[in-house]
């Protein structure tokens, strides 16, 4: 039996004037196929639709195209149309004969419309429906992290209502700011006891994961603890693993590294003066101290802030004389601004360097040498105390982990590449997200606000028990395939594996909820084994041939 | 469809320019047709190539921007692949530079104009010339 | 007539040897002029096998030549070119005409070569070929068969010091001196600890294999570039370049000749070696001037 | 697996230049697993062959087919009614599969449009390398695993040449590691460097003796 | 020249911060605003204001006290009006001049002398506009040194 079409012809409320309509009706009614060809002034209007049900339940068409605007705006409009009237929402193409057509050229262009048409219908003629499924999936989740962001993180789920497992290398939660709370801004100690008393969350700890695979809704994890194996399935993963910091080597004369066995006791992180000037232990106070900022790392986010606070605070509290040294005072986190001002309110000396600042060490006293930029002049100043500039790094494991999840790592190695199509905390593969620290220098209320996004994106993702999938979407043929594993290779959403199937052969399986249509695994099969419906081979060609054929 | 070009565009990034550019009323050749891809990786070597044997000057596959790609590596491999046809062209004896590979982010009406008028101008002054 | 190159092996003094390199083509005056200005002054002329696959007259023919001169003649084999018949039945006749000293070479890659798209043989490697000359020593060939007449080679080869990593060399070395050679001529190298180790490694394992240092002369800080960047197994120093680039223009020949003598020298007085293989290509007429300066004439 | 690469296009063209239709097959086994000779090829060899040809104004006529292993009678035999079809036969299998076609076959030219390269794996996607000599004398036990034969530019079977260069990388090609420097840091790993230093005799050459046969055990 | 900053009076900035005008000088974060603005730096690049507060804060007060530069400010308070922290240079200004007398630098009759020039240079200022502004109209070429000869007789 034939397909039939349905061909309706749209002139958007007179939008369209460079093209005969009349004519084009009687060009595409043509078509071996067209059953139909209506034509309209206001298809998406509520009686357009209406009209356009029942001119469908009275014809029967199998397929229906819509000529008119951007399917970017009509397509699900369209598409709902055509379920009200009982077809699938997946016989449908548009032929975009004004934004690509109409608007783009002077004079009479009812030709190249009857053509975009014939493309859609060549197209249309060649879909294939399909079956709509809803997958069961687990609404557990798994935060791998034992810092502010992966308790935040569970805290925020768990109040939702959904369960979590936290799972961290450290001995305890919080261990990393443990006694530095006010150091790095947050409250762990109320928020490990919200941990202990919420029956939602289990914690795991000391704990790694070892193994993970699967998809969305149904990732099958091990996790180590103390020998121990813990096989769990989880319908989402965040990754909450934080940073940690080094002191920057910058070169010093007679010194061997900074911060490295033999260096002096002068030499200090920021962590390690915080604690000198939260509990007093220093036998003597220091009358001069120096920062170093940003000579090596312009990612300084969250060391400005750790200056600003300790610079304030060796200036109060120990009257010292405090020299910042930089190139720029990064202001954009929050409340930095502040800090700034009332840094320099309390007497704080900024100096601005276009150079890295020279270091040299003297019978244990530090000199730091280098060009204000404002004075015009070399300055040196001697000091009692320096803090080492600071950089951030992705905490070891980071790689397995990214490994193991199949994401990518940023230039930095941390995670959360730089595409902007990924947002803030998600990744190419569907059903894991990060938070905080380990996507970079992010300082505390920037992961209060990964918190939010990301329970927000896991709870429209898990929070029904189930997610929706069209099956089969893009599929191996069993016969085709030769399970040369390009396309597991090549998926950039990690969503192909080997599997074996009903007759016993083993080829390329697609994953429904991972795959995100993109088709390079189409493309790309060297045994034209993957076809991808909407987008199949045929479907493409049939629009190519249907080109310039009036 | 002789003297047609074909624009395979991503629906992330070109197809959206093309759009916008209608509703800017940015004029470009009428022998253009765009051909909807949900990401320039889909475009295959075999799909470029009927679109010559069908009698196309050119063949244009249009991309989201490097880094921007919503599919990650699928406008650099849809580069590659137009790079792989340009060598098969000119192994034909055809010229290679009938298919091109752009990256274009959707905002950039101006670009996809620019990019179209481009490459149908060369093509038409290369006719002349032969 | 000069002493075989076996009893001076056998001695206890300092062995230099050096190199003569065949020509493009028919033509052998030129060899014969080098025969003619070294045969007297070296206890051993080596002659190239196709050196850096690049053929040429044959290692054999010129060989023939040195006995003809008057000289003592290493003939360099490699596997490259020969599969293990043509190389017996070389060797034979090499033995006929009064060759005795045999050095077994791997060879080059014809990829380096001016043949690049010739078949490359190796039907052995060099350890294999150590072991062949023992077996035509002892009057057989490698399939087992009884000669009509066995030969009498001296066996020496060639290793490389300066290897990164030197491990699997070391056990090549190793293997080499368990199939039995009389001495080893090492690639250019110009650092004394390394020789150092390489003897001491050498003499471990037998102290009758007699090493030979090679000497390469560094003429300019463009050829010590370029052979760092580019000959595997070499490493120059960088106060051979700094010391040859602060000669004037024009005086890096000589500058070349007198760190290669200083090094001799020093090899020589503290025993760091037996001996030293003088390789400088194309200016063989120049080894004179560094034997002189070396005092070894 | 077996590693073709596709032969340059000029060479393709000059042999099917005085057929007008042309049967282009593929094999569906190793050469598709190395992108060299599978459906996808096929369609794009014949497109090419198609606008070259058309280009030219010799228009050319193209069948296009894939066998699952041209190497096997019964599997090629399946095609004959489009071989009949055709001119000539373009074949994109290994040397193996062009054979058997050709006898299969033996009244129409079957022609090779890839050159067989190597036996090998994917080193990762789109890459292959030689791995396997077939050699028909496995000693990959002394060797930890690693063929010097074909992974050693000289086929060397005692130890490394001199030419080793920093690092360990091969001397004719910096970016090929060294296959003896591979068996020094396996069998290292393994603490087996004696088999290292064990002397390996001259290779066996007659254990295959163009052309090779096997012959399995009686079932 | 290297300065030594630990030689330096680190209390300087903070005595200056004590002078009623001072207050706010440790808040520049050299933006350099006060200098863009400043009509004396348009005729003398020498002075200034933004290298007078750094030198402030560095504390170098006797290089700053004894500096010719801090009589040249005109107190047209541009600078004040463009400082986008509040610093009030010209404020500033006024408190040095208070402490280098204080502190011995200048003699106190000096800055007598110093009004004085600015009330004469004022007063010159509304002679010479004054010759020319009958001629507004017209625009004619204007010589300010024969000007300023012609006004300063009649002053």
């Amino acid at each position: 039996m034939d397909t039939k079409i349905a061909v309706f012809l749209c002139n958007c409320g007179g939008a369209i004037k460079n093209i005969d309509f009349e004519a084009t009706r009687e060009r595409i009614s043509k078509i071996p196929g067209v059953t139909s060809v209506d034509l309209s002034s206001g298809l998406c209007f509520e009686e357009g639709k209406r009209e356009m049900v029942s001119r469908i339940r009275e014809e029967h068409p199998d397929r229906v195209v819509v000529a008119g605007c951007a399917p970017e705006f009509s397509e699900c409009v369209f598409q709902q149309v055509l379920e009200t009237a009982g077809l699938s929402g997946r016989s449908f193409s548009a032929a975009n004969i004004r934004e690509q057509c109409s608007w783009v050229h002077d004079g009479d262009v009812t030709g190249k419309a009857v053509e975009l048409v014939k493309m859609a219908v060549s197209r249309v003629r060649l879909l294939r429906t399909l079956e709509k499924k809803e997958l069961p999936v687990s609404r557990e989740v798994l935060v791998v992290g034992g810092g502010f962001s992966a308790i935040g993180t569970a805290l925020r789920l768990s109040r939702i209502g959904l369960p979590v497992t936290i799972a961290a290398v450290e001995e305890v939660l919080g261990a990393t700011q443990d006694g530095v709370e006010s150091f790095y801004r947050c409250d762990i100690d109320t928020m490990k006891s919200a941990v202990e008393g919420d029956r939602n969350i289990e914690v795991l700890t000391p704990a790694r994961v070892t193994s993970a695979h699967g998809e969305a809704g149904d990732f099958a994890v091990t996790i180590e603890r103390e020998g121990e194996r813990i096989r769990r399935k989880y319908g989402a993963i965040v990754l909450a693993t934080g940073f940690t910091t080094e002191l920057s080597p910058v070169s010093v004369k007679g010194l061997p590294v900074v911060g490295g066995a033999g260096s002096p006791a002068n030499i200090v992180s920021q962590e390690q003066l915080f604690r000198m000037l939260d509990n007093g232990a220093t036998a003597r106070k220091p009358e001069t101290i120096a920062f170093l900022l940003d000579s090596c790392d312009e990612n300084s986010r969250f060391p400005t802030l750790a200056t600003l606070n300790n610079a304030i605070a060796a200036r109060v509290k120990w009257g010292s004389e405090v020299y910042v040294f930089c190139k720029d005072v990064k202001v954009d986190s929050e409340g930095a601004e502040k800090l700034y001002r009332e840094a320099r309110g309390c007497g704080v000396v900024f100096v601005k360097c276009d150079s890295a600042p020279r270091l040299a060490i003297d019978d244990g006293r530090i000199s730091i040498e280098a060009r204000d930029v404002f004075l015009g002049a070399d300055t040196i100043v001697d000091c009692d105390l320096l803090v080492a500039e600071e950089v951030l790094c992705p905490p070891e494991g980071t790689e397995a982990l990214a490994d193991m999840f199949n994401i990518r790592l940023d230039s930095r190695g941390f995670y959360q590449d730089e595409n902007v199509h990924l947002y803030p905390v998600g990744f190419e593969k569907r059903g894991v997200f990060c938070v905080g620290g380990c996507r970079g220098d992010l300082e505390a209320s920037r992961m209060a606000n990964d918190i939010h996004s990301v329970a927000m994106m896991i709870y429209g993702l898990l929070s029904s028990g189930v997610i929706e999938a069209e099956i089969e979407r893009v599929k191996a043929d069993t016969q085709k395939c030769v399970a040369c594993l390009t396309c597991i290779r090549v998926c950039p959403h990690s969503a192909i594996r080997l599997s074996r199937v009903d007759n016993g052969k083993e080829i390329a399986v697609i994953s429904d909820v991972a795959c995100d249509a993109c088709g390079i695994c189409a493309a790309i099969c060297p045994a034209k084994a993957i076809v991808f419906e909407g987008y199949r081979d045929d479907q493409v060609l049939a629009q190519i041939e249907a080109i310039g054929e009036s | 469809m002789k003297g047609r070009v074909i624009a395979f565009c991503c629906e992330h990034s070109a197809y959206p320019a093309a759009d916008l550019a209608g509703r800017l009323r940015l004029h470009y050749s009428e022998s253009l047709r765009i051909i909807r891809v949900p990401c320039a990786g889909r475009v295959d070597v075999i799909h470029m190539l009927k679109a010559f044997e069908k009698g196309a000057r050119a063949v244009l596959v249009l991309g989201c921007e490097d880094g921007a790609c919503h599919h990650i590596t699928g406008n650099t491999r849809a580069r590659e692949r137009v790079e792989q046809c340009q060598v098969l062209l000119d192994e034909a004896r055809l010229d290679g530079r009938s298919v091109a590979m752009h990256n274009i982010s959707p905002n950039a009406p101006q670009k996809f104009v620019r990019i179209a008028d481009e490459l149908v101008n060369a093509k038409e002054q290369s006719r002349e010339a032969i | 007539m000069s002493t075989p190159f076996r009893e001076i092996l056998k001695k206890e003094g300092f062995v230099v040897t050096t190199e003569v390199g065949p020509e493009k083509g028919s033509s052998v005056s030129k060899a014969i002029e080098h025969i003619e200005l070294l045969k007297d002054k070296v206890h051993g002329l080596n002659v190239t096998d196709n050196q850096s696959s690049v053929m040429r007259y044959p290692s054999l023919g010129i060989c023939l030549l040195i006995k003809e001169h008057g000289g003592e003649p290493v003939l360099q084999v490699t596997c490259r070119d020969r599969n293990r018949m043509a190389i017996q039945a070389d060797l034979l006749f090499a033995h006929s005409r009064g060759v005795r000293n045999v050095l077994c070479l791997t060879g080059d890659s014809v990829d380096v070569g001016d043949h690049k798209e010739a078949k490359q043989v190796f039907d052995l490697d060099s350890v294999q070929l150590i072991h062949l000359v023992h077996t035509l020593n002892s009057a057989r060939d490698i399939a087992g068969n009884e000669l009509s007449g066995g030969t009498d080679f001296c066996v020496g080869t060639a290793a490389s010091p300066s290897s990164d990593p030197i491990e699997p060399q070391l056990i090549k070395v190793e293997k080499k001196i368990k199939a039995g050679v009389d001495f080893i001529q090492t690639q250019a190298v110009y650092e004394l600890d390394e020789i150092k180790r390489f003897t001491d490694f050498v003499r471990n394992m037998d102290e009758k294999v007699r090493i030979l240092a090679g000497i390469v002369p560094i003429i300019g800080v463009k050829m010590a570039a370029y052979m760092n960047e580019n000959v595997p197994g070499i490493v120059i120093p960088q106060r051979i370049i700094d010391e040859l680039a602060e000669a004037p223009k024009g005086t890096g020949v000589a500058k070349g000749i007198e760190m290669s003598a200083r090094m001799i020298r020093q090899l020589k007085e503290e025993r760091v070696c037996d001996g030293v293989h003088i390789m400088f290509i194309g200016r063989e007429e120049r080894v004179p001037e560094i034997l002189e300066a070396a005092g070894l004439v | 697996m077996i590693i073709a690469e596709r032969k340059p296009m000029e060479e393709i063209e000059e042999s099917v230049a005085e057929y007008k239709k042309v049967l282009v097959a593929g094999c569906g086994t190793c050469v598709t697993v190395c992108w060299a000779g599978g459906e996808k090829e096929v369609g794009i060899l014949a497109s090419q062959l198609r606008l070259a040809r058309g280009a030219a104004g010799n228009e050319i006529v193209t069948l296009e087919t894939t066998v699952e292993r041209q190497c096997e009678k019964e599997m090629v035999t399946e095609i004959k009614d489009k071989v009949a079809e055709a001119d000539a036969v373009l074949s994109l299998a290994c040397g193996s599969g062009v054979q058997t076609m050709a006898e299969l076959f033996d009244d129409k030219p079957v022609l090779p449009a890839v050159n067989t390269t190597f036996i090998g794996m994917p080193e990762r996607e789109g890459l292959w390398v030689e791995m396997c000599g077939a050699c028909g004398d496995c000693f990959l036990d002394r060797t930890g695993g690693v063929c010097p034969m074909v992974r050693c530019a000289k086929g060397l079977l005692n130890g490394p040449c001199g030419g080793t260069r920093k690092g360990g990388m091969c001397e004719i090609d910096p970016d090929k590691d060294c296959a003896w420097v591979l068996v020094h840091r396996r069998l290292e790993k393994q603490g087996r460097l004696d088999l290292m230093r064990e002397y390996v005799t001259p290779k066996n050459f007659r254990a295959v003796r163009r052309p090779g046969k096997v012959q399995a055990a009686k079932a | 020249m290297t300065v030594a900053l630990n030689e330096l009076d680190t209390r300087f900035k903070y005595d200056v911060a004590n002078e009623p005008g001072g207050e706010h000088i440790n808040l520049c974060f050299a933006c350099g605003l006060c200098t863009a603005s400043c009509p004396v730096s348009d005729i003398d690049q020498r002075f200034n204001p933004r290298r007078i507060i750094r030198m402030v804060l560095l504390g170098m007060r006797k290089e700053v006290l004894s500096s010719d530069m801090i009589w040249f400010c005109i107190q047209c308070y541009s600078c004040q009006a463009h400082c986008p922290q509040e610093v009030d240079f010209s404020d500033i200004v006024k408190a040095l001049r208070e402490m280098a007398v204080r502190e011995g630098y200048v003699a106190p009759t000096f800055v007598a002398s110093v009004r004085e020039i600015d009330v004469f240079c004022q007063r010159m200022r509304r002679e010479m506009v004054n010759a020319v502004v009958g001629s507004r109209f017209e625009g004619g070429e204007v010589e300010p040194s024969a000007l300023a000869r012609e006004s300063l007789s009649k002053l």
